[in-house]
């Protein structure tokens, strides 16, 4: 019985000592993951996350204390590289949330009064204007969070939705013939539909 | 949208299929003349097996039946996987065997291109491996055995399990070439000793060398119609004869000469039908050769030292897991990317 | 040495722990998506796998031998719960994209089953030092080769139309079951 | 005799070349209305410099180029300028984009032109020269050539003419050398000029020996030192990279331009409208298009851009079962979104289509990997795994597969048996990436913003917090200086004017961080 306790003792404070060197030894300081996180996030600094801004969401699931799944803004395509990330199962979008179309703000000038709210809400400083003066909003800078929308008294900030144009247009992905058929006795007629055509 | 180019080759999967089909009638009418014609009902019931678990399966997953029937992928799997099976197996083993190939190894894995194994080569290895008795009961060719059985006869013990009065099973079949050498190896026999026995022929098993001859003969068509390259035959049948060359000049009483290994078994079958399927084997040059090498070189060990009497299955399948990483290492160089100076 | 290379051939091929002794399935199925996680996993079981059959040796021959005998696989627990937690210390300074992919599974390597198997398959079949050593060393190379092909495949079946109720673990155990067949061709190889 | 290198892979399709070549480029007429886009070249869009309203002469500047990357646009003929708005062009996308319609008064009545002596000029002015007179890339990329000349310090040893013309159908640089070599050779040697290059080459396939010694002959006329290289005739020839390989053995390395190897490479419709635009003083104002296809009279017709191509398409006579109407050739051109687009300065071909002449393509079926396209492909990539990877859309992978090394020739297409779409799945996944990337800048932007602004607060509230600080401090000593024992009486009028004191600072200090309260307050209060 006193030999089985010392051999076990004996295991234990030897380990104890080399993993109490190497603890020293490959001491990891700082969270490299958080800035890791953060590069996948939109950076729209919307909030909707219920975080202050896209930082501290990304500290917040680096300390395993948020889900995933909260930026609509990132769409499931975030919460992808977020799972990969961090080797987690991809899970929908959560709550409410639906992911929008990209949009960006806009203030109708003829209404804006000049009172400087909505400068105060940009997260990204993206409102150009003083006290008094009107303001307008720098679309290429703007990230589309909505922030300044609810603060504006007169209700002249809306969003619009990024049109597609000619300088933005993207290629389709091509319709794959044979799987789009989604009963199989009009797989006939629905190939010769769809053959080599992209739809529309 | 219609989409450029507007031109392309009239060639097609369906016709690509067909063409293989067609090389392996040379080996196939070899196989009829000199061990009857029980092979032929067993290619008629794989294809059968096969074509309706492909609908069955394509209908489960909602996908259209006709374009993926008619493109002959589905035949060919049938046709491999008949011909690795004994012509008198019973009819369910056939059965079997090809849905199961259809099924789990190909329409699982989405169907047609998508496959990271070869279907016929799952469905044997699945074979043996539940079936081992039924799998060795090989039919003699023609003229070496006393009691033969008619076509009818065949078909009888085939469907119903039926042999004629005072006919045992064992009087009618017998193991491979390449299991009677194994055996025999085993009861201390030299292999000059062994080769004298009536079951071989010139360089392989009687008959079975034949029907080896008939599917080169198919297989330097499929390479002369482009529809092939030559790396995976080359680097397999070379790679093979290579290492039986090594092992035979060290000592010749043990191990076989290198031409009885090209024509015995699967080997000729599997340089240029099995190895060859472009869905399961790399796609670059480089990774063809390592991949058909490694096949050569699992099929001789497992042959030679293994527990089963052809190792060609169990290679193709081994290497099939090898090549998603033998492609990925093995990638040319690209346009502007060649030097790096 | 022949014989060393014989153990080393056994393990990794005709009785490799995960396709034929179906071990340690769990980082099996759990760290073969992307390769790269496949590959530090890989490396950091052999690590453990190796310095650990060669400590359970020890520790069985010298310090408990046939009278503590039953203290075994509480003491070979003990060590290799000691020797990854020293691997994850190791891996998180040195390679923290490799810590973070393994995420989980890197502690887990002290429940491997494998892991554990090991030591006491080699007491079980009362290897020498240098036995146990290799057949640590071979198990950990097996599981580090199929885990690593298992990888490519998975990668690669990223783009494949698998059938929705199949795609992920479903498709994934299909394959590691087809592959274990593939294995069984080994078999007979070495007795 | 030039020793000659290959690329790997490349396809010999029917060429179907002939059918246009049977008579000599004619003048299309000029049309009843023009619509001439302002972005015709790779690059920023012009800017107009015209009003509706304006009349215009010929050659007159509309378009103002508008960044580094940019060329200038001209009216192409005298008329009224009746419209700048968006309009449909020949775009993959079928979106508009911004055009004047110009209506002509028949009179065709040329601004001032004034020609000039290359060799009086330097390379700079020369540059500017062609890039106000909207001189690009005739080949297909419509690249401003400008551009192309401004090389910097290295050293150009090649300058290759390319008049390979390697897509079927398409003839027009082979009637424009054919008919017009002189001025080619002389454009060259403009170039040749401009460039210091060493030696120059014309690349043509051998499948044009009428071009190959129209060349040869005005250069021994003009007494220079060009030569001419026949090439052999495979797809796609004349893709600038692969052409300069055949030529020089040299590969443009990935990611790289071909003057990194000192090679330039310029089409030789470019090198006749340099010759224009310099010996002349004409802006490009005109190309020539192949009108072939399912038409009655397949030829080569010179044409104003801006010509409606309903209007090119009704010369060439159009069969009656045409069915659409592609821009450029059968491997990579685009079909148009409407036969009322215009011509721009890309547009080297029209091809009518019909059912008989380009059959329906048959479905596509899964890759079976079966690697004809690598076979096929120019460029020496696995076009199967780019496709496994767009198709399932694992872009990362896409790109380490090189992607971007595709030219989108459309060959490994040409030959899949599968009939697969690839070159789509390639323009989607290219895309995709590229806007992925303009996401993730943006993103970048938008935290370097948002963190500049958490600083500013952070700087703000400790510049305050330090002021009140200060304060504090010196109200601490005042009291420390009467250190009397204070009254009750006292002690409460000190404790009641601490509390006042913390409500004029919260007050204050809630209008300083938002002041816009008072001013909402102040205007309702208006």
């Amino acid at each position: 019985m006193l030999s089985a306790l010392l051999v076990m003792a004996g295991i234990a404070i030897a380990l104890g000592a080399v993993l109490g060197y190497a603890a020293i030894k490959f001491r990891v300081e700082g969270n490299p993951l958080v800035d890791k996180i953060d590069a996948i996030l939109p950076q729209t600094q919307c909030g909707q996350c219920g975080f202050p801004g896209c930082k501290p969401y990304a500290t917040a699931i680096a300390a395993g204390e948020a889900d995933i799944n909260k930026c609509p803004p990132g769409g499931e395509e975030g919460i992808h590289k977020l799972a990969e990330l961090l080797g987690m199962e991809f899970k929908p979008l959560g709550g409410n949330a639906v992911p929008k179309p990209k949009s960006v703000a806009f203030i109708d000038e003829a209404t804006c009064i000049g009172c400087t709210l909505c400068i105060q809400a940009c997260p990204v400083d993206a409102i150009a204007g003083a006290a008094k003066q009107m303001h307008t909003i720098i679309a290429a800078e703007c990230t589309g969070c909505e922030l300044c929308v609810a603060p504006c008294p007169v209700d002249c900030i809306s969003m619009k939705v990024i049109e597609e144009k000619i300088t933005n247009w993207k290629w389709k992905y091509p319709v794959y013939a044979l799987n789009t058929v989604e009963t199989t006795n009009v797989a006939g007629a629905a190939l010769q539909k769809t053959n080599g055509r992209a739809p529309g | 949208m219609i989409f450029t180019p507007l031109i392309s080759k009239p060639d097609s999967v369906s016709a690509i299929m067909l063409k293989v089909l067609l090389a392996l009638l040379p080996g196939i009418a070899m196989y009829v003349w000199y061990f009857g014609p029980a092979i032929l009902v067993s290619i008629t019931l794989a294809s059968i097996t096969a074509l309706s678990t492909e609908a069955l399966m394509l209908k489960l997953r909602r996908r259209p039946i006709a374009p993926f029937l008619k493109d002959n992928s589905a035949l060919l799997t049938a046709w491999l996987l008949a011909l690795s099976i004994p012509p008198l197996a019973p009819w369910w083993l056939v059965v079997v065997g090809t849905a199961f190939a259809i099924a789990i190894a190909k329409q699982l894995y989405g169907g047609l291109g998508n496959n990271p194994f070869n279907p016929a080569m799952v469905g044997y290895a699945v074979l043996i491996i539940s079936f081992p008795m039924q799998m060795t009961h090989w039919l003699a060719p023609q003229g070496l055995v006393l009691t033969e059985l008619s076509f009818t006869q065949q078909l009888d013990y085939i469907f119903q399990g039926v042999l004629p009065h005072s006919v045992t099973l064992d009087a009618l079949t017998m193991a491979t070439p390449l299991d009677t050498l194994k055996t025999h190896l085993h009861l201390d026999e030299s292999v000059q000793q062994i080769l004298n026995m009536t079951i071989y022929g010139q360089i392989g098993g009687h008959g079975s060398e034949m029907a080896a001859w008939g599917f080169l003969f198919g297989g330097l068509y499929l390479l002369a119609a482009r529809i092939i390259s030559w790396h995976i035959p080359v680097a397999y049948l070379g790679t093979l004869f290579v290492i039986a060359g090594i092992f035979h000049l060290v000592d010749p009483t043990h191990y076989v000469a290198p031409l009885f290994h090209w024509f015995s078994g699967a080997a000729i079958l599997g340089a240029f039908f099995i190895l060859t399927d472009p869905v399961s084997s790399p796609t670059t040059n480089k990774g063809r050769l390592i991949f058909a090498a490694g096949a050569a070189f699992l099929t001789y060990m497992i042959r030679t030292f293994g527990g089963f009497p052809d190792g060609v299955a169990f290679a193709t399948l081994l290497m099939n897991i090898s090549v998603p990483l033998i492609v990925l290492y093995t990638q040319p160089k690209v346009f502007g990317k060649k030097d790096k100076s | 040495m022949t014989e060393y290379l014989l153990i080393l051939i056994s393990t990794v091929f005709v009785n490799n722990i995960v396709m034929v002794k179906i071990l340690g399935l769990c980082p099996f199925m759990g760290v073969s998506k992307k390769l790269e996680a496949a590959i530090g996993m890989g490396a950091a079981t052999t690590f453990v796998l190796t310095l650990g059959s060669g400590a359970s040796y020890l520790i069985n021959h010298y310090l408990l031998g046939p009278d503590l005998a039953y203290l075994t696989t509480l003491s070979f627990i003990v060590v290799i719960a000691g020797i990854v937690q020293f691997t994850e210390m190791v891996v998180e300074k040195t390679s923290p994209a490799l810590y973070q992919t393994l995420g989980i599974y890197l502690p887990l390597i002290t429940t491997n089953c494998a892991v554990l198997g090991i030591p006491l398959l080699n007491v079980q079949a009362k290897h020498n030092f240098m036995e146990s050593i290799f057949f640590g060393m071979g198990g950990a190379l097996g599981f580090t080769l199929v885990m690593v092909l298992f990888a490519g495949i998975r990668e690669r079946m990223e783009g494949a139309d698998v059938p929705v109720i199949f795609k992920g673990s479903a498709i994934a155990m299909v394959t590691a079951g087809l592959m274990s067949l593939s294995f069984m061709g080994f078999s007979g190889l070495i007795k | 005799m030039r020793k000659l290198n290959h690329f790997h892979g490349g396809i010999h399709p029917p060429s179907n070349k002939t059918q246009s070549t049977q008579v000599a480029i004619a003048h299309a007429p000029l049309p009843s209305k023009l619509i001439v886009p302002f972005h015709q070249h790779a690059g920023e869009i012009a800017k107009p410099v015209v009003q509706v309203g304006d009349h215009v002469l010929k050659g007159q500047l509309i378009g103002m180029p508008d960044g580094f990357v940019s060329s200038a646009v001209h009216a192409p003929t005298s008329g009224t300028i009746t419209a700048i708005d968006l309009q449909l062009i020949a775009h993959p996308s079928g979106l508009p984009n911004l055009c004047a319609t110009l209506i002509p008064d028949g009179k065709d009545e040329w601004v001032e032109r004034k020609a000039v002596d290359y060799r009086d000029h330097s390379q700079p002015e020369l540059q500017q020269l062609l890039r106000m007179n909207g001189v690009v890339g005739l080949g297909g990329a419509a690249f401003p050539s400008d551009v192309k000349l401004r090389i910097g310090k290295q050293k150009i040893k090649t300058l290759i003419l390319n008049g390979a013309e390697c897509e079927p159908y398409i003839t027009c640089d082979d009637m424009l050398m054919r008919e017009r070599a002189n001025e080619i050779v002389q454009g060259a040697q403009m170039l040749r000029f401009m460039l210091d290059a060493d030696e120059v080459l014309y690349g043509v396939e051998d499948n044009k020996p009428e071009a190959i010694a129209a060349l040869q002959q005005a250069i021994k006329e003009s007494n220079l030192n060009h030569d001419v290289v026949a090439i052999p005739t495979v797809y796609p020839g004349g893709s600038a990279k692969q052409l300069i390989r055949v030529l020089t053995g040299l590969e443009v390395p990935s990611g790289k331009l071909p003057t990194d190897i000192g090679v330039q490479c310029f089409n030789v419709a470019t090198a006749y409208s340099v010759c224009r635009a310099l010996a002349h003083g004409e802006p490009l104002l005109s190309r020539i298009i192949t009108i072939t296809g399912n038409v009655r009279r397949a030829q080569n017709f010179e044409a104003l851009i801006g010509t409606p191509i309903d209007y090119l398409v009704a010369l060439g006579e159009a069969l009656s079962d045409t069915d659409g109407y592609i821009m450029g050739g059968p491997m990579m051109g685009i079909p148009l979104p409407s036969v009322h687009v215009p011509v721009v300065k890309a547009t080297n071909c029209i091809i009518a289509t019909s059912a008989k002449l380009f059959p329906q393509p048959q479905p596509s079926m899964p890759c079976i990997r079966c690697t004809r396209c690598v076979e096929a492909c120019p460029a020496d990539l696995q076009p199967q795994d780019l496709y496994w990877f767009a198709q399932s859309k694992e872009f990362g992978k896409a790109q380490k597969f090189s992607l971007f090394d595709c030219i989108e020739c459309g060959a490994c297409s040409y030959v899949c048996p599968s009939h697969i779409p690839l070159v789509q799945y390639y323009r989607f996944a290219k895309s995709e990436i590229r806007a992925r990337e303009h996401d993730k800048q943006l993103a970048d932007q938008a935290r370097v913003r948002h963190e500049f602004r958490e600083h500013r607060f952070e700087r703000e509230k400790q510049e305050k917090a330090d002021k009140l600080a200060a304060r504090e401090a010196a109200a601490q000593a005042a009291k420390l200086a009467s250190t009397q024992p204070l009254t009750p009486q006292q002690l409460a009028e000190q404790a009641d004017l601490e509390a006042r004191r913390e409500h004029i600072r919260e007050v204050a200090q809630s209008s300083v961080e938002n002041t816009a309260v008072e001013n909402t307050t102040e205007r309702t209060g208006n």
